[in-house]
C-alpha cells in the first residue's frame, strides 16, 4: 500500500477562485493510500515545494498528488522536488485543476466536486505506480554518413569538424555525387564543380574522415548509439593505397566501348577508370563487367602499365564490420527513367535528352567539350525547347510518374535557358511548364531574368508528343494562355525528368527500420519540429533522400543532421525515458503485432526457455523491448492481443483505475 | 392419480402461476428450449429436454452473496441474497430431477449452503415422463426410470393430456390447489405409455453403457488408466461440459467493486479451466489430462465413493450434444478401465 | 457428400506413417453416432484403420491444436487441412504460434459439412445411423420406419453453405484439385443487421448475448484465440470475466473478443458451431471483416503468410471513425 | 459527495502532446464547457485500448471521446492512424451492436485549438445529454 501526499494548490485565485481547496483537501484525505493532504497558496513556489519535501519526509510519503495546474506545465518541477526530498520522481502525479477545471467551470460548488474527481483519480493512478529509473546506453563516439554527395560530404565535414570520426560509405568509386554532374549553379551561376571539389578535397585530407568508396551498407544491427554495422567494400581490383591516380592505366585499356555513365552514357570511356578528373578517392576502378582480363583470363595490359603495381585481378569484395553511434542517410535520388514518356520520343532520338544530360553537354568536362553541340550530329542547335514536369506532378498516373513537385527542375531549366541564350544568342529557346515555381532566395528573380533579360520564350503548357522528322524534332504543344495548338520545330529537346530516391533506399531503410513514404523518400521523425531525424533513434536524414531539395537545402539539412549528429555523440551515456513499453514475457505469444505498430523499431524477438507448470521447458519466441529506442507511445500495447504488452507510466491499470476514479 | 385435460393446461398452468412463480421448458425464437416464467399465451415446449440444465433454479450460474463498504477502518457488511419468491419448475426430466438429488448432497450437508438451502424449499418440481427419449440418452445406466421419474409431483403428457401424481407433502399441496381442474383417473393411460417408452429405452444406442468399472473405490485402479492422455489431448478446456451438466456443482467466490462497495458474488466455475482453484502457489492440476481426469473421476468414482454409490452423473446427454469436440463422459466410460466396449 | 474417401487418407496417413515422414497424424475418430466425431492424433496404421474418420462430419478445424502438440510431439505431424482451415493454418503461421517445418500438410478438398442440429430439424431425434448416399444423408431413428433422406443443401452447416473458399492456401501436398476462392453471401445477413434500427439491433443482440453462459467454448475453439494466457483469465488484465454477471459482462466478452481477432479472424466459423446457446458469433467477426473490406481494402486473413493485418496496419487516406460508423447519414 | 441529479459523465482520452494541450489552451483561455468532461491524458491517442472505453461505459460513463493530434502531426508519427483505424472499428461495432452512435467519438484537436476544444467538448456534453443516461452499455452493479 501505498503512503500518499495529496497537495492542492490555490494558485493564488487561480484556482482557489473557482475550487474550494479546503474541501478538496478534506475529501481527498478519505482515498485509499492517503495519509496526508494540505493546500498552500502556490506549490510551485519554493515555500509550496519544501511543504511537499517535508511531508515526505515525515508522512515517509511513498507517492504524491499535486492538485495544481497543468503537468505540462509544473509536472518537472514536481518531480524535482520529490527527487530533492528522495522520492523516486515518477511517484508524482498531477491533477490538473487549473487549465481542466477552475479556468474553464464558472461556479464553486461545480468546480469543487470536479477537482475532487480529478483528485480521486490521481490518486487512484498513485496508488499503482511504481519507481522508474532512466535506462543509460553507452554512446560509440563514430558516425556513419551513407552516401557521398554534395549531403553527405557536408554532414560528414560538420561532424569531423567538432571532433568526432566519421566514415562516409559510397557506392559508385568516388564521392560528389549528382552534384559532380553539374555544370553551374541556381541563381549564381558558379560552378558545381568550383564549390564542390574543394570540399571533396576537405574530405580526403580530413584525418576524422574515412571515405569507404565503391562499397555498400550490408548489415545493420543494434540501436541509437550502438549500431554495428557490415559494409561491404566491392572489389575494384586496384590497390587503393597503392594507387597514384596517374590514370595511365586508363589511357592503355584496349576495351574502349564502355559507356561512361558519369557523361550518362553520352561517350565511352575504357573497362578501367576513373570517374572524373577530380574524383576522390583519385583510384583506378576495374569494370569487371567489360574488363577482358577478368572475363577471360588474357589480357592484363593495365596491370603492364601500372608502375605502382596497384592492379589486382584477385581482389575480392571485403565486409568491414564497425561500430557506430549515429547513422546519417544521405542517399540522394535519380532522375526517374524516361522509358514511359515514348510521346516525347525519347528512345526514337538522341536529340531528345534530360536535364542532366543537358547538364553534361554544356559542361567543359563533359563529352563536347562544353560546347552545346547536338547528340545525333554535332551540329549547333538553333531551337531548343525544354519540358517541364515530366512525370512531375503526374496526377493519376504513378505507374508512368510521381504525384509529387520535383522541385528543383523550374530553377535549372531557367539557368538553362538563360545560359544557352547568353553564350548563344542564336537560338531560339521555348520552356512549356505547368506553373512556373521559384519559392527561394533570389530564384524569382532569377526566373524573371531569364524572360525579361534573355528572352527565353515560356509558355505555359504542356507539350503534347515529340516527332522526329529529318534531322528536326516536331514539338506539338498547347498554350493555354493564347489558349492555341504550338508547333515547333526544335533541333533539341530537353526533357525535366522528376526525380525519384536512389533504388537503394528502400533496402536500406529495411535495414535501418526506418520508416519511408510511399514514395521511398524517407519519413522524418516529425515534419516540422524534428525534419532531420528519422522516427528511428540515431538514424538522421541528409539531403534527397528526404525530399527533393536543391542545393542550398541540402547543404542547410546536412549542417543540422551534422549538428543533431553531434549533440548525439556529445553524449557519454544516452538516458532514456523510463515511461517505456515492457512485455510480461510469460504472457507474451510473439506474434509480432507490437512490432508491426512500432514507429522506432523498437520492438525485436528472442527464442527464450520457459519453464512450464509441468516442469517442462519450452522454448518461445517472445517481444524484446529496447530501452534506448522506445518513445513510449503505447501503441504496441493496444495491439498486442494478450495485454502482455504494457506501458511504465501509463499501465493499462492505472489508466483504469482513473477512468474507474472518475466513474464511481 | 389426476388428470388434466389438453384443453384445461393454460387454465392449471393459470391457477399454479396464481402462487407461485411458475417455470417451464418454452421454445425460443430457434426452437432451442429453455425455461422461461410462464405468462398469459406461454406455450409448453414439446423438446426433450431444455438446452440448459434446471440447476440454475436452485444453484444459479452467479448470485450475489453480501455487499461491503469500507471506510477508514470500518466494514460495513449487507446480506443482499435475493429472496427468491415460492417457484414451480413443470416439466423437469427424470434425469434432471435426479440432479437435484445429487446437488442436496453436496450443498445441503453441514455446512448447509443457505442461498442453495432456500431455494430448494421454495421450489416444487413437477417431473415429466420421458416419452420420447433419443440416442444420446443414457440416463437408464444409472438406476433412473426416465418414464416415472421423481419430483414434488410426477406428470406424464399423453394423448388424453397430463397425468398427474403427488410424491411428496409439497407435491400433495400444490395438486389440492388444483382439484377443481383436475379429476381423479386410473393409470391405464400411463401405464401404457410407461410399457411403450421403456421398450425403446431398451434400444437406445447406449442402453448398455456399462457402470461396473466405476464407483467408489476405484481411484488405484483407474487413475493412472493410460486411456487419459489420448482421451484428453483434443479436450479444447473450455466449460460447456460443465455448464450445461445438470450436476456440476464447483463454484468460485469473487469480488466486484463497484467503486463504492464490493459485492462478493460466486459464479459457477470449471474444473475443465487452467485457472481453476488457482492458488498462491499456483495450480494443483497443471494439464489439461489431469483436469479433465478430475472432471470424469469426480462423476464416476469420487462423488460415488462419498455418496453411498450414487454417480455424479444422470445420463441427460447435454454434454453429448455440445462438447465442441465431441468428447463426453460415455466415450470416457467405454475408454477407461481397458474393457473396450467392442 | 465427400468426394474423396476415408481409404484414400488413411492410405496417405499411412504411408507417410510408415515411411518415417511423420510421426503423428492429426485426423478425425469415429464417435458414437456417426456425427459425434472427435479431432485425435493417430500414431500408427492400426489406429488410423480402426478409427479414422472422414465424412460430412468432421468439421473440427486442427490448425490450432499445432500450438500445442509441435511443441510437444517429436518429429512431424501430418495434419488434414480443408481449403477454410488451411486460411487458419497460415494465420497462425504469420503469427509465430508454430513451426511450419512441424507440420506436414495436406490439402484436402471439402464439400461442406453437414450440420447435425439441421439434421435433427429435419429428420427427428433419435439418430441411430447416417449414411451419405448420392441424393443426401440418409438417417434412421428409433422413431422412423424407413430411412429420411436429408438433402445435403438442406444439412449444411451456415459457414459451408457461405463457403469463403474451396482453395487450399497452405499445404505440403494436396490431394484432389486446386479449388477457388468463391463468391459468398457471407456478409448478408451483417447486412440485414446494418439495415435494421439500433433499437432492433440492441434488441437482437440483447436477446443472443443474453443466451451466453460464458463457457468459453468460442474462444477455446477459435484458431485466432492462442494467447498464452487469455486477458479473461487474467485477474491483472481489467477485463477478467467468469460469469454473464449483471448486465455488462458477456458484452464487454463478447466485444473484446471480437475485437482481438479482427483482423486476424478467418472466418472458419468455428466460433458458432460450437456455441451450446446457438448464439451468431459469427455474425459478430464478419461485421468486423464487412468494415475492414469496405474501409481498407478487401482483407482475407490467412490468405498469406505475412501479411499486415488491417488493425496493424494504416494509411495516411484512412477513413475517418465518424464516416465509417454513421455510414453516411452523418447528419441524420 | 452526494449528487442528486444525474448529470451526463463524459470521459475524455486526450493525447499529451496535442489534445491535452489544446484543453490547455482552452483553459488559458477560459472557454468553458460542462465539468461533465472528465479528462484522462495518455501519451498518445493510440494507448487507448478498447477496453478502456467499454470499462468507462461499464462504471456508468455516458460518453466517451478520444482526443489525439491530427493525422500527420503525431508526436509519434503513426500513432494516431493506429487510433483511427482502431476506434473506427470499435465505433462500428458498437453502433452495429444497438449502441447509440452519439455516445462514442474520436476528434484531432492540436495543441493550438483550445476553442475547438472546448467547442467539441460542448457539442458532445450536449448530444449525450440529449441521449440521457447509458443504458445500453451499463452494469447494473455500477448504478449509482
Amino acid at each position: 500500500m501505498q503512503r500518499i501526499g495529496v497537495f492542492v494548490c490555490w494558485c493564488g485565485s487561480n484556482i482557489a477562485g473557482t475550487v474550494d481547496v479546503q474541501a478538496v483537501s478534506e475529501a481527498l484525505k478519505l482515498e485509499p493510500g492517503v495519509v496526508f493532504s494540505t493546500n498552500y497558496q502556490y506549490m510551485c513556489s519554493q515555500a509550496g515545494q519544501q511543504i511537499i519535501k517535508d511531508a515526505i519526509k515525515e508522512h515517509k510519503l511513498t507517492g504524491i498528488v499535486v492538485c495544481s495546474c497543468s503537468p505540462r506545465m509544473h509536472e518537472a518541477t514536481f518531480r524535482k522536488t520529490a527527487a530533492a526530498a528522495g522520492l523516486n520522481p515518477y511517484m508524482v502525479e498531477i491533477a490538473n485543476i487549473r487549465e481542466q477545471c477552475s479556468w474553464v467551470h464558472k461556479d464553486v460548488p461545480t468546480g469543487t466536486e470536479k477537482a475532487i474527481i480529478l483528485g480521486k483519480a490521481a490518486v487512484a493512478k498513485v496508488n499503482l505506480n511504481a519507481p522508474l529509473t532512466p535506462g543509460e546506453s553507452p554512446v560509440t563516439k563514430r558516425a556513419l554518413v551513407i552516401g557521398g554527395g554534395i549531403a553527405g560530404i557536408q554532414t560528414a565535414l560538420d561532424i569531423a569538424d567538432a571532433g568526432f570520426p566519421v566514415d562516409i560509405v559510397e557506392k559508385k568509386p568516388t564521392i560528389g555525387g549528382k552534384m559532380a554532374q553539374l555544370d553551374k549553379t541556381f541563381p549564381t551561376l558558379d560552378c558545381a564543380a568550383c564549390i564542390l571539389t574543394p570540399k571533396m578535397v576537405d574530405v580526403a585530407q580530413n584525418e576524422k574522415i574515412r571515405i569507404f568508396s565503391y562499397s555498400e551498407v550490408e548489415e545493420v544491427k543494434g540501436f541509437v548509439g550502438n549500431f554495428d554495422v557490415k559494409i561491404k567494400k566491392k572489389a575494384r581490383y586496384v590497390n587503393e593505397d597503392v594507387c597514384t591516380g596517374c590514370g595511365a592505366c586508363t589511357e592503355k585499356c584496349p576495351q574502349k566501348k564502355v559507356p561512361n555513365e558519369f557523361n550518362l552514357g553520352m561517350d565511352n570511356r575504357r573497362a578501367i577508370y576513373i570517374p572524373f578528373a577530380q574524383a576522390v578517392p583519385k583510384v583506378a576502378t576495374i569494370d569487371p563487367n567489360y574488363c577482358t582480363m577478368l572475363k577471360t583470363g588474357k589480357c592484363g595490359v593495365c596491370s603492364k602499365v601500372c608502375t605502382a603495381g596497384a592492379i589486382d585481378y584477385k581482389q575480392q569484395d571485403q565486409i568491414i564490420e564497425e561500430k557506430y553511434g549515429a547513422i546519417v542517410v544521405a542517399t540522394g535520388f535519380n532522375p526517374i527513367s524516361m522509358d514511359k514518356f515514348e510521346e516525347y520520343a525519347y528512345s526514337q532520338s538522341k536529340d531528345v535528352i534530360t536535364s542532366l544530360e543537358f547538364e553534361r553537354l554544356t559542361n567543359a568536362a563533359g563529352p563536347t567539350a562544353g560546347k552545346l553541340l547536338r547528340p545525333s550530329d554535332l551540329e549547333h542547335p538553333h531551337t531548343i525547347v525544354f519540358v517541364q514536369c515530366v512525370g512531375s506532378r503526374c496526377e493519376n498516373c504513378a505507374e508512368k510518374g510521381k504525384e509529387y513537385c520535383s522541385k528543383i527542375c523550374c530553377m535549372y531549366t531557367a539557368k538553362h535557358a538563360m545560359l544557352v541564350r547568353d553564350k548563344y544568342p542564336d537560338t531560339e529557346v521555348y520552356v512549356f511548364y505547368i506553373d512556373v515555381r521559384t519559392p527561394g532566395k533570389n530564384f524569382d528573380e532569377f526566373y524573371r531574368r531569364a524572360v525579361e533579360e534573355y528572352g527565353v520564350h515560356y509558355i505555359k503548357g504542356m507539350v503534347g508528343k515529340v516527332t522526329p522528322e529529318g534531322n528536326k524534332l516536331k514539338v506539338q504543344a498547347s498554350d493555354l494562355i493564347m489558349n492555341k495548338q504550338v508547333h515547333i520545330d526544335a533541333d533539341l529537346v530537353v526533357l525535366a525528368a522528376a526525380i525519384e530516391p536512389d533504388k537503394s533506399a528502400r533496402p536500406l531503410a529495411t535495414m535501418l527500420t526506418a520508416s519511408m513514404d510511399t514514395n521511398d523518400f524517407f519519413t522524418e521523425a516529425h515534419p516540422k519540429l524534428r525534419p532531420v531525424e528519422s522516427p528511428t533513434a540515431g538514424v538522421f536524414l541528409s539531403g534527397a533522400c528526404q525530399g527533393p531539395k536543391d542545393i542550398p537545402e541540402t547543404v542547410s539539412q546536412a549542417g543540422a543532421a551534422a549538428s543533431k549528429v553531434i549533440g548525439l555523440l556529445a553524449k557519454d551515456k544516452l538516458t532514456g525515458n523510463p515511461c517505456i513499453a515492457s512485455p510480461n514475457e510469460q504472457m507474451c505469444n510473439g506474434c509480432s503485432s507490437c512490432e508491426r505498430v512500432c514507429p522506432y523499431g523498437a520492438i525485436t524477438y528472442v527464442d527464450k526457455e520457459f519453464r512450464m507448470p509441468d516442469r517442462t521447458t519450452l522454448m518461445r519466441r517472445v517481444a524484446q523491448v529496447n530501452p534506448a529506442v522506445c518513445q513510449g507511445c503505447g501503441a504496441c500495447t493496444v495491439a498486442c492481443p494478450s495485454g502482455a504488452m504494457d506501458l511504465r507510466g501509463f499501465a493499462s491499470a492505472q489508466i483504469i483505475a482513473e477512468v474507474d476514479a472518475i466513474c464511481k | 392419480m389426476r388428470k388434466c385435460t389438453a384443453a384445461n393446461l393454460d387454465k392449471l398452468f393459470a391457477a399454479i402461476a396464481e402462487n407461485a412463480a411458475l417455470y417451464l421448458p418454452v421454445d425460443d425464437e430457434k426452437g432451442t428450449a429453455q425455461y422461461k416464467k410462464w405468462a398469459e399465451g406461454t406455450v409448453m415446449s414439446n423438446a426433450l429436454n431444455t438446452a440448459k440444465s434446471p440447476k440454475d433454479f436452485f444453484f444459479p450460474q452467479s448470485e450475489d452473496l453480501m455487499k461491503f463498504k469500507t471506510q477508514g477502518k470500518t466494514i460495513e457488511l449487507t446480506d443482499i441474497r435475493d429472496e427468491k419468491e415460492d417457484f414451480v419448475v413443470f416439466g423437469v426430466r427424470a434425469c434432471d430431477v435426479r440432479s437435484f438429488d445429487i446437488l442436496d448432497r453436496v450443498f445441503l450437508v453441514d455446512p448447509r449452503d443457505s442461498y442453495y438451502a432456500s431455494r430448494r424449499e421454495k421450489g416444487v418440481i413437477v417431473s415429466l415422463a420421458c416419452s420420447k427419449p433419443t440416442e444420446t440418452c443414457f440416463c437408464s445406466a444409472f438406476g433412473i426410470d426416465a418414464t416415472n421419474p421423481a419430483g414434488d409431483v410426477t406428470a406424464w403428457k399423453t394423448e388424453e393430456g397430463f397425468f398427474f401424481k403427488a410424491n411428496t407433502e409439497k407435491g400433495e399441496k400444490l395438486m389440492a390447489s388444483l382439484e377443481g381442474l383436475t379429476e381423479e383417473c386410473t393409470e391405464e393411460a400411463v401405464e401404457a405409455q410407461k410399457a411403450k417408452t421403456a421398450a425403446i429405452l431398451e434400444k437406445l444406442p447406449l442402453a448398455d453403457l456399462d457402470t461396473d468399472k466405476f464407483g467408489g473405490g476405484k481411484t488405484a485402479e483407474l487413475f493412472n488408466d493410460p486411456a487419459w492422455a489420448e482421451l484428453s489431448r483434443s479436450c479444447l478446456g473450455c466449460g460447456t461440459c460443465t455448464f450445461v451438466c445438470p450436476t456440476c456443482q464447483c463454484y468460485d467466490i469473487k469480488d466486484f467493486n463497484t467503486g463504492r462497495e464490493v459485492i462478493r458474488y460466486r459464479c459457477w466455475d470449471s474444473c475443465m479451466y487452467s485457472e481453476f482453484t488457482r492458488m498462491a502457489h499456483g495450480n494443483n492440476r497443471n494439464s489439461q489430462l489431469e483436469r479433465f481426469r478430475q472432471r470424469f473421476m469426480h462423476k464416476l468414482v469420487y462423488y460415488p465413493e462419498n455418496n453411498e454409490g450414487i454417480f455424479g452423473c444422470v445420463g441427460c446427454g447435454r454434454c453429448l450434444a455440445k462438447c465442441p469436440i465431441s468428447m463426453n463422459i460415455v466415450k470416457v466410460m467405454k475408454t477407461v478401465g481397458g474393457k473396450k466396449d467392442e | 457428400m465427400q468426394k474423396i474417401t476415408r481409404e484414400v487418407l488413411i492410405e496417405k496417413a499411412a504411408s507417410l506413417l510408415n515411411e518415417g515422414v511423420v510421426s503423428a497424424v492429426y485426423g478425425w475418430k469415429k464417435g458414437e453416432f456417426v456425427y459425434d466425431v472427435t479431432p485425435a492424433l493417430f500414431t500408427t496404421t492400426e489406429e488410423l484403420e480402426k478409427e479414422f474418420v472422414w465424412g460430412d462430419f468432421c468439421g473440427a478445424n486442427f490448425s490450432k491444436y499445432l500450438v500445442a502438440s509441435t511443441r510437444k510431439i517429436e518429429g512431424k505431424i501430418l495434419v488434414f487441412l480443408k481449403p477454410c482451415d488451411t486460411y487458419s493454418f497460415n494465420q497462425l503461421l504469420t503469427e509465430h504460434r508454430f513451426d511450419r517445418e512441424k507440420v506436414y500438410a495436406v490439402g484436402i478438398p471439402c464439400e461442406g459439412m453437414a450440420d447435425v442440429s439441421k439434421v435433427k430439424a429435419a429428420a427427428g431425434e433419435g439418430i441411430i445411423a447416417i449414411e451419405s448416399t448420392e441424393e443426401g444423408l440418409a438417417v434412421t431413428t428409433l422413431y422412423n420406419d424407413a430411412p429420411v433422406v436429408v438433402p445435403y443443401a438442406e444439412a449444411l452447416a451456415e459457414r459451408c453453405i457461405n463457403c469463403k473458399s474451396k482453395k487450399h492456401v497452405a499445404y505440403d501436398e494436396l490431394i484432389g484439385e486446386e479449388g477457388d476462392v468463391l463468391e459468398s453471401g457471407r456478409f448478408d445477413q451483417v447486412a440485414e443487421l446494418e439495415a435494421m434500427t439500433p433499437d432492433e439491433r440492441f434488441a437482437f443482440w440483447q436477446n443472443e448475448l443474453s443466451k451466453c453462459i460464458r463457457c468459453n467454448a468460442c474462444r477455446d475453439v477459435c484458431p485466432a484465440c492462442t494467447c498464452e494466457k487469455c486477458v479473461f483469465n487474467n485477474p491483472v488484465s481489467g477485463a477478467e470475466t467468469k460469469a454473464p454477471m449483471g448486465t455488462f459482462e458477456e458484452k464487454m466478452f463478447h466485444i473484446i473478443r471480437a475485437f482481438h481477432v479482427a483482423g486476424r479472424c478467418t472466418d472458419c466459423g468455428e466460433c458458432s458451431r460450437v456455441c451450446p446457446q446457438d448464439i451468431p458469433l459469427h455474425l459478430l467477426n464478419r461485421k468486423f471483416i464487412k468494415d475492414i473490406n469496405t474501409h481498407y481494402g478487401e482483407y482475407q486473413a490467412g490468405a498469406e503468410v505475412g501479411s499486415r493485418a488491417p488493425l496493424v496496419n494504416y494509411t495516411t487516406e484512412d477513413v475517418e471513425p465518424c464516416d465509417v460508423f454513421e455510414r453516411g447519414d452523418k447528419n441524420a | 459527495m452526494q449528487v442528486n441529479e444525474k448529470k451526463p459523465l463524459i470521459v475524455a482520452f486526450c493525447c499529451n502532446w496535442c489534445s491535452y494541450a489544446g484543453a490547455d489552451l482552452a483553459g488559458n483561455n477560459r472557454l468553458a464547457y460542462p465539468a461533465d468532461v472528465k479528462i484522462i491524458r495518455v501519451p498518445c491517442s493510440c494507448r487507448v485500448n478498447p477496453m478502456f472505453i467499454l470499462r468507462a461505459f461499464q462504471r456508468g460513463a455516458d460518453g466517451v471521446i478520444i482526443c489525439g493530434c491530427h493525422p500527420g502531426d503525431c508526436h509519434y508519427t503513426s500513432g494516431n492512424y493506429f487510433t483511427r483505424r482502431r476506434m473506427a472499428m470499435l465505433f462500428s461495432m458498437l453502433d452495429y451492436l444497438g449502441i447509440e452512435k452519439e455516445r462514442t467519438r474520436v476528434e484531432w484537436v492540436s495543441a493550438a485549438e483550445g476553442a475547438k476544444f472546448a467547442a467539441t467538448m460542448n457539442d458532445f456534453a450536449e448530444k449525450v445529454a440529449a441521449l440521457g443516461e447509458n443504458k445500453r452499455l451499463e452494469d447494473l452493479r455500477c448504478k449509482r
